[in-house]
């Protein structure tokens, strides 16, 4: 038996069918999942892709939050059910607060599409237990509004209790405070970051790096074993 | 507001005396004569407005018809297409049951106008079009042309336009895998905007634009439909057409990439459970061209209630709502019995989805308003009985004069120092600067399957993940080469764009182009256009590569001054296994640089001349397609079977300019010695046409040579990947970090 | 110090895809008996010195070939906590 | 009918780039004197039926669960034409 992780299509969605890819590349089963449905189809991990949902109009993520979808899985995401966010997912998942913080336009102000360098700060969430802790890695970063904000307090909370997960490094592609490229929840279950792992698993595709496999052996590994 | 009484048809026929805005429309008093003449009475004022828009230059090509008639008289022999030109984007056989379909079009004025929306809208249209052929669009494409780099209104135009192809293409998850940027003052105040799209599809699931089947239902569905791009419509829609004051409609039409994803996905799931009998996307003319196109190519005739259009802006008037241009819509015919399982992947999605009428097994096009029939007319007349103008044309008299003005005879560099000056020069000019501010703003690895995007030779999408099979497609353009001679110049943008796809390792197999061009008016441009095309149908004839599809821009020109003749060309490749394709970068320290083909004095129209000298004269380097074949058959052999681990061609800024982008991408240098028979500065920049520079892993030299030998193509061993400077033995040194400022700090700081 | 406020909205004729994102999520919020939603932008500007006529003058100047694209924006200038001071835009 | 409307700005410690480049656009297009700029959203939402104080507890409801995000941004609500009525939300 494999796990089965679900993937989130919102209207607008883009990574839907890459992310579904990545997993089946990694041996678990993708499992679609509906943002109209309040059906997790009993997943044992859920990932929100990356995309533009509601076509990001009046906040990145501010309207898919709201989404049917989003009630169970973030009851779930609070009692334990592994989510990972890229991208979009990050920003939904900072608009539902499952994680702290928010994202805003790159300082820059352009759209940014890049092979970006990140160490992995935490190698211990449910996503990230096949890096090692202070791994350089390389994984496409593609976005519009990358630039991860909280107030010192919140970040001072974040850097003690090992939460920041992914840091930018030789380049902040967008402002981030603190070069924070992706963060995790208290118990490790909730991971959001803006680079894109699931672009990031074929050598032949993309940048021809698979640094981005990682993440979806470490949950598969979790599951199967649990 | 409608007019009292309406106009119908009735009303048309007992009121002929009315006198008709026709010439405020845009047509000629004889193009409306024929209108009456068609209809055996004056129009209605809907009839006119459709006949007015249907047969402007840009819906109707009337004045490059005659001349594109050869790409079908002297299309080549072709088992890979499926779908010639006509339809919305031709389409191609790659293989393995797969169907690629691939377009590109202008959006030039708009772009101009407001170059955000501008741009993001024609990104739109063209994705549309792919749709409407059953594809799903995989990528797009963005060939553009600006004026000078450090002209202010550049730094308007260029951001808003990069910001509005990535805003819109990155929004609908559609990687950018090439393109090109241009600067030349030719395009000031009328810069070119096109864009591309290919889509792919299985062989049974292309659809056309044909409406059949007596009782199927019209279906509208995308966005509602406001006062967008309606300019002269608003004649119509005054109280009387003699009162006629402009209505507040807006010119400039904003675009929602959101909707567009929405209308991808719900058309995708309609066509893979078989509900579309025909459909079409609404682009120009909007309702007007899709009911007259769709009714056309259909069998049947077709009845529209006009009352049934979901509107953004209740006050249009029926004119108003035939010749919107309101983006994100779409227009199916779908069997009565499965209208509703339509409409319900329609909801699906959030998108609102009308039926406004229905095929008739009559043969006219008819649609009413309020209970009146405004139109009643014989679709084909308004949708292909178009006027045809033969407009005419002669060879400009300072043709001669230009073409006298030999850059051969420019002052070469004197010394290794001057030359050395020259080369950094030529790779920080902004036409030959590395464009990755611009690029690094659009999304290359969405949909998981980029192979190759830009700066690669040609930009490469995964069609089948199990066997690896693959499609490259690349733009080019030169309008410099096209002024000197535009036969040449469209067959030389032929050339270059079917060598950038072999040199990736993919075979060619078709064109698309947009032809981009100064007033039709204008003899002079007329005959640039003719010998434009003319050249290109003869190119693709010899390739063997037919033209599928394409776009014509006229008008671009402010006052007596055109553009520079800019045919644009896109060849389509396949590649049977992905993973044997070859990138631009230098892979290995200690591989030969081979260079093939022959290198001759060339400089007309060239960078050299252009960077140095400000200058633009002489003729355009010699064409020789078959050569261009076989080289690109070597290239794709030495793919296949693994002799070559890189490849550039060469092109605009000759070898020099492509050993230094494969060095800076590899990050690995070059030392080059200058072959027997040439000196350096010919060698460096000459732009002579059918060459590239290839890596050879010297385990491969042999087998590699051979090949070439027994083919008849020169190959020159020119040096090795090596270090980290660029050497040219003899002459000078220069190091990558040297090279890299030079090259990548142009674009950012004339423009960030 | 004063501070002036130059609100930009898309003309009424102009497709507004972010107001209508907005609206269309009102129902699955719970929200009812808003009929229409556009969004624009708002800029805060602080002025040195007093903001007299002709200092509006040159604000009204700046919005209208640089705040706002009037192709296809509207825009109004007004002094914060003051009266209302120029009009909205042809 | 009438006309509310919500303005949304960034909080004053967020960096705010958009504004910063306009800022930094204006000695170029010839514009002195003007020390900060600030962008932010207006939203203009049309009521149907009155618009009391119920009605506008509800809009400020909308505005801080959902036209605002109120980690980063403050917003004030008004009706238009109107006096000023809810205030900065903290
Ligand atoms: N506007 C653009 N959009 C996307 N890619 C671009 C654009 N302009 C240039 N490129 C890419 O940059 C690279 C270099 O461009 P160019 O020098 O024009 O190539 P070539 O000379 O081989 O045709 C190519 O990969 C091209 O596709
Ligand atoms: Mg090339």
């Amino acid at each position: 038996m494999t796990a089965r992780i679900g993937v989130v299509t919102f209207p607008g969605s883009l990574d839907d069918r890459d992310t579904q890819r990545a997993i089946r590349i990694a041996g678990a089963e993708p499992v679609a999942l509906w943002h109209k449905d309040k059906d997790l189809k009993q997943v044992d991990a859920v990932v929100l892709c990356g995309g533009f949902s509601y076509g990001d109009y009046l906040r990145a993520g501010a309207i898919a939050r709201f989404s049917p979808v989003m009630e169970p899985l973030i009851d779930q995401a609070r009692a334990g059910l592994p989510v990972l966010g890229i991208c979009n997912g990050f920003q939904i998942l900072t608009e539902a607060h499952l994680l702290p913080g928010a994202m805003l336009g790159n300082d820059h102000l352009h759209f940014i599409c890049r092979d970006q360098k990140l160490r992995v700060e935490n190698a211990e969430t449910s996503w990230t237990t096949d890096y090692s802790a202070g791994q350089e890695i390389h994984i496409p970063l593609k976005n519009m509004d990358g630039r991860y904000v909280a107030d010192d307090y919140t970040l001072d909370q974040l850097e003690a209790e090992g939460r920041v997960a992914f840091r930018y490094v030789d380049f902040n592609p967008n402002g981030s405070l603190r070069d924070i490229a992706g963060i995790t929840n208290e118990a490790g279950n909730v991971v959001g970051l803006m680079p894109h792992p699931e672009h990031a698993v074929e050598s032949l595709i993309g940048t021809g790096r698979t640094d981005g496999l990682p993440f979806f052996t470490s949950i598969l590994k979790k599951l199967v074993t649990a | 507001m409608s007019r009292t009484p309406l106009d119908t048809v009735e009303h048309a026929a007992a009121t002929p005396d009315v006198e008709l805005p026709w010439a405020e429309l845009g047509l000629k008093k004889d193009e409306y004569e024929r209108v009456v003449e068609i209809l055996g009475r004056r129009p209605t004022g809907a009839e006119l407005a459709m006949y007015s828009v249907m047969w402007s230059e840009h819906c109707s090509y009337k004045s490059s018809k005659v001349h594109l008639r050869q790409f079908g008289e002297k299309a080549p022999q072709s088992d890979a297409l499926l779908v010639g030109i006509g339809e919305n984007a031709g389409v191609v056989d790659v293989g393995q049951g797969y169907a690629v379909t691939f377009k590109v079009e202008s959006h030039n004025h708009p772009s101009y106008v407001e170059p955000y929306q501008g741009a993001a809208t024609g990104v739109g249209g063209i994705v549309r079009d792919i749709i409407a052929m059953g594809a799903r669009p995989v990528a797009v494409v963005d060939p553009l042309r600006f004026g000078a780099a450090d002209h202010p209104d550049t730094k308007r135009v260029l951001p808003g336009v990069v910001a509005g192809i990535g805003g819109y293409g990155n929004c609908l998850g559609l990687p950018n895998i090439g393109g090109e940027v241009v600067f030349d003052a030719c395009y000031q105040g009328n810069p070119l905007v096109n864009a591309g799209a290919i889509g792919v599809m299985r062989h049974e699931d292309i659809h056309l634009a044909k409406a059949s089947g007596a009782g199927n239902k019209v279906i509208l569905y995308g966005a509602r439909t406001g006062g967008d791009g309606i300019g002269g419509a608003s004649i119509l829609a005054s109280e009387t057409f003699d009162d006629a004051k402009p209505s507040k409609r807006p010119a400039v039409q904003v675009g929602d990439p959101f909707q567009e994803k929405l209308l991808i996905e719900c058309t995708l799931e309609a066509f893979a459970e078989k509900l579309v009998v025909g459909i079409q996307d609404l682009g120009a003319a909007g309702l007007s061209c899709a009911t007259s196109e769709l009714a056309s190519n259909g069998s049947g005739g077709m009845r529209v209630t006009l009352d049934d259009v979901p509107l953004r802006d209740s006050t249009l008037s029926p004119e108003e709502i035939l010749m919107s241009e309101s983006q994100e819509r779409m227009c199916a015919v779908v069997e009565p019995d499965k209208v509703e399982r339509f409409l319900e992947i329609c909801d699906k999605w959030d998108v609102i989805a009308t039926v406004i009428g229905e095929v008739t097994d009559g043969d006219r096009l008819e649609i009413f308003w309020h209970g009146g029939k405004i139109v009643d007319v014989d679709p084909r007349t308004v949708a292909h009985d178009g006027p045809v103008y033969e407009r005419p044309y002669a060879r400009p008299d300072w043709q001669d004069a230009l073409q006298a003005d030999d850059a051969g005879k420019l002052p070469r560099p004197a010394t290794s120092e001057e030359l050395r000056d020259q080369v950094l020069k030529l790779v920080a000019s902004p036409n030959q600067a590395s464009k990755k501010w611009i690029t690094s703003q659009y999304d290359h690895f969405v949909q998981g399957n980029t192979v190759l995007a830009q700066p690669e030779d040609s930009g490469m999408i995964r069609v089948d993940e199990e066997s690896g099979l693959g499609v490259a497609i690349a733009t080019d353009g030169n309008g410099r080469y096209a002024k000197l001679d535009p036969y040449t110049g469209a067959q030389l943008a032929l050339a270059e764009a079917y060598r950038n796809v072999a040199t990736t390792g993919a075979k060619p197999l078709a064109v698309s182009d947009c032809l981009n061009f100064g007033s039709p008016e204008d003899p002079a441009v007329m005959w640039q256009f003719a010998e434009a095309v003319r050249g290109l149908a003869d190119g693709c004839l010899q390739l063997g590569t037919p033209v599928t599809g394409g776009n014509v821009s006229l008008y671009n020109q402010t006052g007596e001054a055109a553009i520079h003749p800019t045919p644009v060309v896109a060849v389509l490749g396949v590649i049977d296994d992905v993973a044997r394709r070859t990138p631009v970068a230098f892979q290995e320290e200690g591989q030969l640089i081979y260079l093939l083909g022959d290198t001759r004095e060339e400089f007309g129209g060239s960078a050299w001349s252009q960077v140095v000298h400000d200058h633009l004269g002489g003729l355009p380097p010699r064409v020789d397609l078959e050569r261009e074949r076989l080289l690109a058959e070597i290239l794709i052999s030495a793919s296949r079977d693994g002799m070559i681990d890189s490849a550039h061609d060469l092109s605009d800024g000759g070898l020099v300019q492509a050993v230094v982008e494969s060095a800076l991408l590899g990050g690995k240098g070059a030392r080059l010695i200058v072959p027997d028979g040439l000196d350096a500065f010919t060698l460096l920049f000459s732009e002579s046409a059918g060459r590239a520079i290839v890596a050879v892993p010297r385990s491969e030299e042999v087998r590699f040579n051979d090949m070439c030998g027994a083919r008849g193509l020169p190959a020159t061993r020119i040096g090795v990947v090596d270090g980290d400077t660029v050497e040219i033995q003899g002459e000078f040194t220069l190091t990558l970090a040297e090279l890299r400022e030079a090259h990548e700090n142009t674009i950012p700081s004339l423009l960030a | 110090m004063a501070r002036v406020v130059v609100d930009v909205m898309l003309k009424p004729e102009i497709l507004d895809p972010q107001g209508q994102a907005v609206q269309r999520a009102l129902p699955r919020l719970g929200f009812e008996g808003i009929s229409d939603v556009r969004q624009g932008k708002r800029f805060e500007l602080e002025v040195d010195g007093p903001v007299d006529e002709a200092a509006l003058a040159r604000i009204h100047d700046l919005a209208e070939s640089f705040l706002a694209n009037t192709v296809i924006e509207d825009f109004t200038v007004k002094v914060e906590e003051g009266a209302e001071v120029a009009g909205a835009a042809k």
